[in-house]
């Protein structure tokens, strides 16, 4: 504990010393901590993520300022930034890229109200609204999407993004979405930082492209292959390349030198039938061609 | 690519891929750890089916070293 | 690709390809034989059936006759 | 595979592919390790360049037979 | 077909594809040698370069062998 | 090739692939028959359909003019 | 085909391919050796660049491979 931590405990009430002193113990427990979004999670909802993350994380939900005192105890310093608007801590000894993905994985689309500030662009879909035709184009023109009727339903003619990530949501809009069906929040505990074992994450580090492991992992076992196979290593997995690759040689050297074996016969017939007909292809008098040739 | 390979060596060899033996892999192997990428690698491979991916890159090896290259 | 070969032609007589007779066959030919290189490839043998090894390379299409110029 | 991996990894790191190395790699790994098996890797890749190796495609056996043919 | 073997035959030992040459070799393998056939073979290949067309034969076969796979 | 084209002109005008046959159109069209190889040849030949063979190739040149095209 | 896999292992090995040789290498395979097909071979390898003969078996798998996928 900060002698400047120190002091600031020093001026708060009893009860509240003594929620943080609890919280910055909580957090000393844990390999990692971080901060997480809160902002438009009903309370009743919190309380089931906080039981489905039993086991695996930590969440707990105190007042800004105590959370900050907390951090400060517990040695986060570089976690207090990110303790801004509706947020809680999070502790777990579990791997914070894992935790990124459950938490990601567990968020749900919510529809967005008049007032609300926009958290990412807000697109209208291409396709058919399935709504008659009536007002309900113009309301669509109003707010910006290229709509018109057509087949005796309203259609959007291509994705329109009607409102860019930070602008706020008029009430136009909210009526749309919601005739629409559209939910273009994504609500749930949305990780901010994390520090690992005295490491900061941001939520860039964290989203890790699985695609691009797999890929990796693709690319990592051909280039083994490879290696095994051209430095002629037999393993399991190599040997048979191996034997078709001498095999294929012998074949190849089979032929150019028209060795006389059994088993490269008949290619070495149909080579032949095969540069007789390239030879054929340019003679261009019929009289010339062997009859089978001849168009 | 070693931490990949590390990670398919434990594969092979059927023990845990986890932060402990990919971290005990690279060290005996001289590499300078880097324990952020040691996370990556276990969270993501949690996703990952090994086996599929190493069977597909043996499909097309052609294309999958030309990704390599 | 020489113990490759030498196996190949074991495959092709009928002797068994063991250590012994992949030794006896590179000796033959000259080669300066790695003993561990021989145990290699007969264990990696073990489990793979040579003759669908070879007759999927022969596979090779009619059309591939005229590749070899 | 896991023996090429090991060496994968090495080629890497910069440390030598040498027979100790490519034990310890393994060791860590949980493997159970068979001398001849590296000993017969050491000497296949001593005049390989691997870089170059790992990129060139190693043949597709049944087309490339094919093509050979 | 047996003309234009003839002619390869010729071409490829270095001796003239001329109507006697082509005579002697298709009487030769008891064919039943038609002189206009001759003629106008001899006549077609005058400005052929055959080891191209023949080699162009080889050039193919992998485009086809693939395909074919 | 020359000795294979030997044997498909015989093929077509259907005398007998033997080694008399073989070195008389040989030796028509000057080449300096090797009897080892027309021996071979005749022995190689033995169990082969040469018209299959061939039919078999007449399937797949399309594909091959094209390319070569 | 075990003659021409006694040619690549000689040609590996840098030792002549004459018929001593092959007769050895083969002889060591268990393989009941005729002389007239060794010398059919010798004769046939006589003017051909093997390497190269080889590397173009080597040459063609990408594209095939490429094409049958």
């Amino acid at each position: 504990m900060s002698a400047q931590a120190e002091r600031k405990t020093e001026n708060l009430p009893q009860w509240k010393q003594e929620e943080v002193e609890e919280l910055s113990e909580l957090l000393g427990e844990y390999e990692s901590v971080g901060i997480v979004g809160l902002t438009g999670i009903p309370s009743k909802q919190l309380q089931d993520m906080r039981r489905d993350l039993y086991g695996t994380a930590e969440l707990r939900v105190s007042r800004n300022t105590l959370q900050i005192r907390a951090l400060e105890e517990a040695g986060y310093d570089d976690l207090v930034d990110h303790v801004e608007g509706h947020v809680g801590l999070i502790a777990t000894n579990d791997n914070p890229f894992a935790l990124y993905k459950e938490l990601e994985a567990s968020k749900t689309p919510a529809p967005i109200n008049e007032g609300e500030v926009a958290p990412n662009d807000i697109v209208i879909p291409e396709g058919d609204t399935g709504v008659d035709p009536g007002p309900f184009v113009g309301e669509l023109q109003g707010i910006g999407a290229n709509a018109r009727i057509e087949d005796g339903s309203i259609q959007v003619m291509e994705d329109s993004t009607v409102l860019e990530a930070g602008e706020e949501v008029s009430a136009d809009l909210a009526n749309v979405l919601n005739e629409l069906g559209i939910e273009p929040k994504e609500v749930g505990l949305d990780l901010r930082a994390v520090v690992a074992e005295g490491v900061l994450f941001d939520p860039e580090d964290l989203d890790i492209d699985v695609e691009a492991y797999e890929s990796d992992v693709g690319t990592a076992a051909a280039r083994a292959r490879n290696l095994a196979v051209n430095a002629e290593y037999p393993t399991e997995t190599t040997v048979p390349t191996l034997v078709a690759k001498a095999t294929g040689e012998a074949k190849s050297l089979g032929l150019q030198a028209a060795i006389e074996d059994e088993e490269l016969m008949p290619d070495l017939v149909t080579k032949a039938d095969a540069q007789l007909r390239a030879l054929a292809a340019q003679i261009d008098d019929e009289e010339a061609l062997p009859e089978e040739l001849q168009d | 690519m070693e931490y990949v390979y590390a990670a398919l060596i434990l594969n092979e060899s059927g023990e845990e891929i986890n932060e402990d033996n990919l971290t005990d892999v690279l060290d005996a192997a001289g590499v300078d750890v880097e324990e952020s990428r040691v996370k990556a690698l276990v969270a993501a491979l949690e996703d990952v089916d090994i086996d599929e991916a190493v069977s597909e890159a043996a499909a097309a090896p052609a294309a999958a070293a030309g990704a390599a290259g």
